[in-house]
């Protein structure tokens, strides 16, 4: 893997896999550098930098891998109310929320709450 | 009688497998039969966790399921029977526990949970099993739960997939609001009608339900927050999620000062056909 | 009647939830119609796994067990009663399930398995499920499965832990004797009587095996040779492990020419009253 | 951690940690090079060496850690049947048991197979 090129996989589950192509795994490379305002569409080389973060990784996600309806995987910038994110099995939130650096090999992990019984 | 005992002598050869086990033994049985549970929702959640908490020798059941069981529910529901078919869930689910375990003490309660019946149909139990099958519902049973500082095992399963999380433990861990601040849209809330589920999926996860709440019940259970996934299709199966400590923040179970906002009527008004529980008017 | 339809119309209705889902539809559930499911021992995992076997509209169950309800099985055995104390096992659990399903069709038998009748008992079915409790018998069971070619889906449980496998998966996969070439001395094999045992982990793991049972008849299984263990107690409470493939000297499923040794007599004639079972005589 | 110890973690499953003093997770720090007999006690410096492997560490839990009955976790110099050996989530058969080189922060399992029901 190149220095400026972060592998991860991303993972989707509680029935958000169906936005995906139906795919629960996915195998994702990523710059390690990207634009600070989430823009997703190949950059100008004079935009403003930020590290690969959980917040560009959603807007990514959205742009290159979602097959339909946005809204049940975004809304307001970051997720929709109640999709919890995990971060190497652990919850976003204690991992930074939106702002956490992901390093080479980190799993990221959808899911979305579940209701029935 | 006293607390350190079993009432009935043959309780002690009936529970002698759990008894012998380390860590559990006769305090745990005492406590287990000292216990109290409401299990809310009799269907594919609640069938095999009531099952093994009145296998378990716990003392006092309570059951909140307004519905009545069709022959669709048999898939998953195996508490109920054909010959049951249009009995009240809460009933039928009474008649197969007593048959298991005739010293169990049962409310059978077939109402539905609403924001005005929730504090005064739960508070007379130790801990609460959420297993239901709709947002809203979770919704009031994690403020209720935060209201009353009772531990909330909640269950759900939907297609292969199913979730469990204890929320509220030791009225030190996260509720539901704290994990999801906001409910999602009626739209995107399916139930098991909409999206399917696989029978045994369901029962994994009850079980699992009445573990944990036998664990807390007999002062096993190590009061860390985690939310087990499981996917009945992947490999591996089940992962372990590290949950975030309380919001400070949150609505429903942060401190006076560091609160932010209000537990929103609509929530669960809309569905539950009442306004949010006075909770101050009630004393708790 | 074609395979391609479900025998009686309101089945359609009665298991409309599992057959709305993804990849399995119409087609698994006239699998799970087709098949057949042996279920040896009605205790702790057989109950659970029977009762979420019969309620997926499985065609036939056969149920081997020689033992009779006592009070004290009734804190994990959930399908029998207090009624039904004294009554054989298989019988017991026949009369839950028939009120759980009437479609279904149960052979249900009062017989200890042994190494004489173990190929004759099982032959008939698609997917042995081993829900025993003693060493002997599994040794047994996997010998039997490996020489019937038929998947075996091995649960077993112990105080707070328990242990899911499929072994002879697809005729591929690692059998028993694979994993654990030699059996233990009968000291180092403790039953659930003397080690103890909570109620719903059997549960969890006897639910699970009713999982892989269907899995594995719908088609929905991966055929990756895994171990899943359990520990109720243990954060995480669950781990898989990857499993090695068969042995090419296992005595019971490596292939003539590489097979080293022979299954012991001794393995199992001393505990389940008959010598090694005659395949060829037999013909399997 | 210096480069001459391996940090591993142990642990026991299906009632084995009862002959370990009833815990089921150990941390242990062991010498990256250990005696090729696999004799555990304080080597003099002319002994010959090996990598530290699974076989090594089976005899040094025996000599260093096991409280009773050895004979219910050994047997001719390997684990007792019944007992199956996992290396980082995967049977220690597919890693080349006991000739398996230990490496940093392994996690090795030791769990009995269990019969009840
Ligand atoms: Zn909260
Ligand atoms: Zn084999």
């Amino acid at each position: 893997m190149s220095e400026d090129q972060i592998l991860l996989k991303v993972e989707f589950g509680g029935g958000l896999e169906l936005l995906f192509s139906n795919e629960k795994k996915h195998a994702l490379t990523l710059p390690a550098r990207v634009p600070a305002d989430n823009s997703t569409s190949p950059a100008p080389s004079e935009k403003e930098t930020k590290p690969l973060d959980i917040a560009y990784l959603i807007h990514w996600l959205r742009d290159h891998r979602l097959k339909e309806r946005a809204e049940l995987f975004m809304e307001n910038d970051t997720v929709r109310p109640g999709i919890l994110v995990l971060i190497n099995d652990t919850d976003w939130e204690l991992e930074g929320e939106g702002g956490y650096e992901i390093k080479d090999r980190d799993e990221i992990v959808f899911i979305s709450t579940l209701h029935g019984g | 009688m006293t607390d350190a005992s079993l009432n009935h002598l043959d309780d002690y050869s009936r529970y002698g497998r759990q008894m012998i086990l380390d860590g559990f033994g006769l305090p745990g049985q005492v406590a287990l039969q000292n216990a109290s549970v409401v299990v809310v929702g009799a269907g594919g959640l609640g069938c095999p966790a009531l099952q093994y908490l009145a296998a378990s020798g716990i003392g006092r059941i309570g059951i909140v399921d307004h519905d009545v069981v069709e022959l669709s529910n048999l898939q998953r529901q195996i508490l109920h029977t054909e010959e049951r078919v249009g009995m009240y869930k809460a009933e039928s689910v009474a008649q197969a526990l007593k048959a298991l375990n005739s010293r169990l003490t049962i409310d059978a309660h077939t109402c539905a949970l609403t924001s005005s019946n929730a504090p005064t149909l739960i508070a007379p139990y130790t801990v609460i099993l959420d297993c239901t099958d709709n947002a809203p519902t979770r919704y009031l049973l994690s403020d209720t739960a935060v209201a009353l500082g009772k531990p909330l095992v909640s269950g759900a399963a939907q297609k292969f997939d199913g979730q469990l999380c204890v929320y509220n433990l030791n009225n030190e861990g996260p509720c539901y609001r704290c994990i999801f601040p906001k409910p999602p849209t009626p739209e995107n809330a399916g139930t098991c009608e909409e999206t399917g589920i696989l029978g045994a999926v369901t029962g994994v996860i009850g079980t699992l339900q009445a573990v944990e709440a036998i664990k807390i019940i007999a002062g096993l259970h190590d009061n860390k927050p985690s939310l087990l996934i499981y996917s009945a299709l992947s490999v591996p199966p089940f992962r372990s999620i590290k949950l975030r400590s309380r919001r400070a923040t949150c609505p429903a179970c942060g401190q006076e000062g560091t609160r932010q906002g209000s537990i929103q009527e609509t929530d669960y008004v809309a569905f539950c056909g009442g306004s949010r529980p006075d909770w101050e008017k009630l004393g708790m």
